[in-house]
């Protein structure tokens, strides 16, 4: 139960071979698909002894819930929704890989409007729940006005689009690639983007906390496969734009437009600077802003009776909120074995 | 009598398919004529002629000299074996339906006197045929004989000046065909009406009418058994017959078996075949 | 001893034979989401029955402090409504057209092809195209739903309608009906039975195009808020919800299906 | 003059008149496209048909640098793949249930209810729980097909074989046949032309819920690339994609019919 | 002859409505029994049950001295007036499917020797009822009395003791109707039948029966017409009376017209209800 916490877990897991690990098309996972193409992943995973299936899922919050119902051991995932859906559904989780945070790949858009104070009183469409929700939240605050100023609708990421083709949308809140079509749109204007709350939208990997204690291997395997890529892409020769023209087209989109996408994406192309955000305060500040909201929004589900319900564990044993209940938790350790070249 | 119908060397074909050949004849005003033949011989073609549900494929169908269009209209009634009323409309409502089509073009619904006229010509109509007392069923719920009368009186209801019977009372009990031919009977005498009637039953033909048509192929061709198509092979008048005299008319030919019934006694007349 | 096939089971019979699968599969649902929850209390895949009656009391008797609504009630007017109104028109349209193409051969030469065509093309691939012309609002859902099911429709119905005797239809020019009252008194009301059943067909696809709509652009509806939660996976809410759509789906047949035998008793009686 | 209802074009007229109105369609699209055109030359929302052959041309004959394949074909593949298995799994299984359902009475009073409770749950609104049973795999997607169409089918079929005349039920088995016999020798051949025919309607449905399931998870696929470009709005893919999806349905039609009129001649004679 | 049927004070109720009540009759082997009465009298209801279709509500029906199971079995055949061969089938498999089911429990066909000899007696059969020509050709392809021939020779493949008819030729035009007369004449002697047959058509039973029943209600509650059942209300032997001495048995209460047909001129037999 959750009060023997993670231990009880861990010994109910045996350790195994096999891995699957599911993702989306998204800029700043896109590297996972080339390090499967490119036999990077493989290699790394040979070098465990153990074997990695990649599983592409075309709509994202189907790969989470797949992850929380038990059918994948891994998955990329937001920081916002590693919260509110394996670990408020009692799903101990580890953050493995701080892969980037949203500069600009999350953004508000309007019609007929030039900045934040325009939006008052619209309706705006966006995946509700979702951190196009928060970005909003955050957005309205950081302008003086409240969630309650506006009215929003839930629409599916992959009709957005063509959501803000239609007259009557005058307000969106998307991320990427459909932000750089809606903001490409005559009319348009972004008023608001992630750039201006950083770190905030995080891009993780994270793996179950039972299977990675019972196979660290896994996490070995993973983080050494993803900062072999982040080091090609890094060094900006033919390498590199090579595999970013591959990671362009496994993502059904134009090269052009997916380095636009990818200049909105701070990727932590090293570790080092992954584990130095991983140690400082800051990331409790973010997390715990993420948490405010998602609870707000009754995310943590009705049994939840405060914001400290769920525990969210950092380095050095600190924590947000329950201890006894820590479920999701950032541990660097993985991520400082490559930074101290010790994969 | 008048002529009232006239069939110039009418031929009907299907694609190759030869159904009718070289038919010319006339059908008198008041009379009443049955067609037999063997299945597949065209009689029903011949009535859909009439009809107007189709044209000749070569020669002419006069009515009162006039070409026919291939369209049915009022002054031709019909009753087939089958689907003869609407399933949908009660008893007094099928017999309603022609009145109220031909006075209200657009509506197709009678309101006020002009209602209550049609209602009375209606209940009269169903009188005559004896379904007064049925009126509010559906045909469903009728016996196939009641099925037939309500058909009739359906299309009574319109005066055609010709009724066109296919098979009528086929699908019906002995018992009740004997009442629907004393029925027929009354009502062609009452109304000087001409029918023409498709029948497979020779009794039934000569028992009835006053001149039977008999078609058939008059020519064959067993390696192509389309090529030749039916015509009138008998024509026999029965004006002046009576009963028995009837009955005795019948050439054996047309007999279904030869061990049954009376022997031709008499010379038919030559079918009319220019 | 009897043959399989002559074996018939009293009406007492009947309902007991008849509750047993759904009692043992509601039985293997218990057992397994018990497992689940003996493993991880908060598992939120499949949520016990507790909890989802818990949430579903919720949704059903307190209102929303925003809107000040009851949600399931308000999802469920919102999501009839547009169920209704997208069904209406995709049974009118149908009716016009099935009995246009049906009576009159030379529309069904000239319909009848374009008909087949859109009837083909799968409705959801389109959707882009519905939003970018009829916006995200209302008409674009209802419009998916007509969209939806209402070509089906009018093929079923021309047949039915071109599949009547040509003798009722030659019959009742003889009684000198014009084409006009050939459709309206001959073919239309005979339809209507078979519009009924039609519409009984088509529910089911309403419902999915419904869903669909509603997953893609809304902020309230029965599929609104399956999508919606479904962010956070609360099953504790989808399952009770897609019992509930299952409910409102078999009133709504039953409700078809009475009004047929009612409205038109000569279409149901035993056919000679 | 003659009546609307008895003016029967010819076999070219027919032709003619029906390709006049799709004629005009494409007309109203190519001047729509040309005006968003010209007033946006980058306009992705009704591309030209220039555009969309230049598109599809490239995804029908260039293969894939990475994959090797050639994207159209690939898709049409894995979609049929999933399409075929899905619909024979339904098949199969309607054909099997719907047998017993309706020459066994006591399984129609075990069986028929929760046949009828599943048939009404709409598959979108599950499928959130299918992928967690299933897994993200072939499986899923095919079931959501398979799940999607049976019950229907199944319902359909034990109402034909329950519809059966009872004589010859009757008369069977005073030619000595046993439950077995009955159901494959005397309703078995008897149910395979309405099979076919359930079938045909079936398949929308089963469009419809391919594209479904493969917009929610797959790496392949006509629907996924339709829902991949959604992202860009890129009607130049999309509308080739929906019109192929359209052909490939019309041609299946086109064969279920064909192999039923060969198959089951007893079928299609005129009944007397 | 022996009894081969017994009813013993049958009666067949649906809910509050009675049927037939107070059956008590035996049949002997080898006679051919007609039944007749009005619609809803109960006549097929009374071949129900011996066929097994159903059981009685009370009393007992017997066979050999031993109570019907109510489930058909092979030793009743029965043909109705339609639904009685199988569509699906050719001319010539709708005869080899009663030699199948009983030789091939589980697969229902046969094959090698033993095929060959089914294939021999089925075609026996057809020759029997005059179809050896169209063996290939499917139900709907063959005329009402052609498919009506098709249903004896298939059930009588099964060489049952009891042939049940209900109604066989009421579908069928008169001409047709004579052949099958003929041909159930034939059959019924040739094999030493037992036939139970109901028809609409008093002379057919007449003419062909060496037993007519006929049912009907003896007593009447105009308010409540359900509430008594019929029965067997006249039960005349004709074994022994043959050509114009059979139509004159006739009762008068029984012809569907009093003004047609013979006047009853001989005394019927007591209905023999106990
Ligand atoms: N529309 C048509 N196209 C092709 N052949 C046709 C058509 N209508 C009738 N026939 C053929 O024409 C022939 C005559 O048909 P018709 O119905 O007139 O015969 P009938 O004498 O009425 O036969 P029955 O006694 O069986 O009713 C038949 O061989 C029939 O198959
Ligand atoms: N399963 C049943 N349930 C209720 N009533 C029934 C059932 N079967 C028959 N009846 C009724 O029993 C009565 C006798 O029916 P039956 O079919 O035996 O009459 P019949 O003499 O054969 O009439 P017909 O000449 O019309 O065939 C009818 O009133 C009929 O409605
Ligand atoms: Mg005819
Ligand atoms: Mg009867």
């Amino acid at each position: 139960g959750g009060k023997e916490g993670p231990a009880a877990e861990t010994q109910a897991e045996a350790p195994k071979q096999e891995f699957n690990i599911g993702w989306s098309i998204y800029a700043g996972w896109m590297p996972w698909a080339y390090a499967e193409k490119s036999g990077i992943l493989k290699k790394w995973a040979d070098k465990y002894g153990i074997k990695i299936n990649l599983i592409q899922v075309n709509d994202y919050v189907e790969s989470i819930n797949q992850y929380t119902a038990g059918k994948l051991d891994g998955v990329g995932s937001t920081n916002m929704d590693a919260l509110t859906i394996p670990a408020a559904g009692g799903k101990d989780t580890t953050v493995l890989i701080i892969g980037d945070y949203s500069n600009g790949n999350d953004g508000i858009v309007l019609k007929n409007g030039a900045s934040m104070a325009d939006l008052k009183g619209r309706t705006v469409n966006l995946v509700e729940l979702s951190v196009s929700h928060y970005l909003l939240a955050r957005a309205l605050e950081l302008s003086g006005m409240k969630l309650a100023d506006v009215k929003t609708v839930n629409t599916s990421d992959a009709d957005i689009v063509s959501a803000f083709s239609s007259p009557d949308v005058t307000a969106v809140a998307a991320w990427n690639p459909q932000l750089s079509e809606i903001k490409a749109a005559k009319g348009a204007t972004m008023v608001f983007d992630s750039s201006k709350i950083p770190n905030e939208i995080q891009d993780l990997m994270t793996v179950s906390t039972a299977t990675l204690k019972a196979n660290p291997n896994l996490g070995k395997a993973l983080v050494g496969a993803w900062y072999e890529v982040m080091e090609i892409m890094a060094k900006g020769d033919a390498k590199a734009n090579a595999a970013i023209d591959q990671m362009a087209q496994l993502a059904g989109t134009t090269p052009e437009n997916y380095r636009a996408q990818l200049k909105a994406t701070y990727l932590y192309y090293k570790p080092q600077e992954a584990v130095a955000y991983a140690l400082s305060p800051d990331i409790i500040k973010h997390e715990d802003a993420v948490r405010q909201f998602s609870f707000s929004k009754g995310l943590f589900g009705p049994a939840a009776t405060s914001v400290d319900a769920i525990g969210i564990g950092f380095a050095n044993d600190k924590t947000l909120g329950d201890k006894a209940n820590v479920k999701l938790r950032f541990d660097p350790s993985f991520m400082q074995m490559a930074a101290d070249g010790k994969l | 009598m008048s002529t009232l119908l006239s069939f110039r060397d009418v031929w009907v074909e299907y694609g190759e398919k030869v159904v009718l050949e070289r038919v010319s004849l006339d059908i008198e005003e008041g009379s009443f004529v049955s067609v037999v033949g063997p299945s597949g011989a065209g009689k029903s073609t011949f009535l859909r002629l009439i009809l107007g549900q189709e044209g000749p494929t070569r020669g002419k169908v006069l009515l009162d000299d006039v070409a026919l269009k291939p369209e049915c209209n009022p002054d031709r009634g019909v009753v087939f074996q089958r689907y003869s009323v609407f399933p949908h409309l009660t008893v007094f409502k099928n017999v309603l339906f022609g009145l109220e089509c031909g006075a209200a073009p657009f509506t197709a619904r009678l309101f006020g006197a002009r209602r209550k006229a049609a209602v009375e010509q209606a209940m009269e109509m169903l009188d005559a045929v004896g379904l007064a007392h049925s009126r509010d069923a559906y045909p469903a719920q009728l016996s196939g004989g009641m099925q037939q009368r309500l058909a009739i009186a359906q299309a009574l209801i319109k005066h055609p000046r010709i009724l066109l019977l296919d098979e009528p009372f086929g699908a019906l009990d002995p018992g009740i065909r004997l009442d629907m031919h004393a029925l027929v009977t009354g009502l062609w005498q009452e109304r000087g009406l001409t029918i023409v009637m498709v029948t497979h039953d020779i009794h039934e033909a000569f028992k009835l009418s006053t001149r039977v048509l008999a078609f058939d192929k008059r020519r064959h061709d067993p390696h192509a058994p389309h090529r030749f198509g039916a015509t009138a092979t008998y024509d026999i008048p029965l004006e002046r017959r009576s009963g028995a005299s009837r009955e005795a008319a019948i050439p054996s030919a047309l007999l279904p078996r030869p061990s049954e019934g009376a022997q031709p006694t008499q010379a038919v007349a030559i079918p009319s075949i220019s | 001893m009897t043959r399989l096939v002559n074996i018939r089971p009293g009406r007492a019979g009947r309902i007991i034979a008849g509750i047993v699968p759904i009692a043992i599969l509601l039985l293997i649902y218990i057992i397994a989401s018990d497992m689940r929850h003996t493993a991880n209390p908060n598992d939120k895949v499949l949520p016990t029955l507790g909890a989802m009656a818990d949430a579903i009391a919720r949704l059903a008797t307190t209102p929303d402090p925003m809107t000040g609504r009851i949600t399931l009630l308000a999802d469920t007017m919102a999501s009839l409504y547009r169920l209704g109104v997208g069904v209406a028109i995709a049974t009118v349209t149908a009716l016009v057209l099935g009995l246009i193409l049906g009576v009159v051969p030379l529309m069904r030469a000239t319909l009848g092809p374009i008909v087949t065509l859109i009837a083909v093309i799968p409705p959801i691939a389109v959707l882009p195209i519905l939003f970018i012309v009829l916006g995200l609002g209302e008409a674009s859902k209802i419009a998916l739903i007509a969209i939806g099911i209402a070509p089906y429709m009018t093929r079923d119905l021309a047949a039915y309608v071109s599949g009547l005797p040509v003798e009722q239809f030659l019959k009742a020019q003889t009684l000198g009906a014009n084409s006009w009252q050939l459709a309206i008194r001959v073919a239309l009301p005979q339809l209507m039975p078979k519009l009924i059943e039609s519409l009984r067909f088509s529910m089911g696809p309403a419902w999915v195009f419904l869903i669909a709509a509603e997953a893609v652009a809304s902020d309230i509806g029965l599929g609104y808020r399956i999508f919606l939660v479904r962010r956070y996976l609360a099953m504790d809410i989808i399952l009770p919800y897609v019992l509930w759509i299952s409910l409102l789906a078999i009133a709504a047949d039953l409700i078809l299906h009475t009004l047929s035998r009612k409205a038109f008793p000569w279409a149901h009686g035993d056919a000679r």
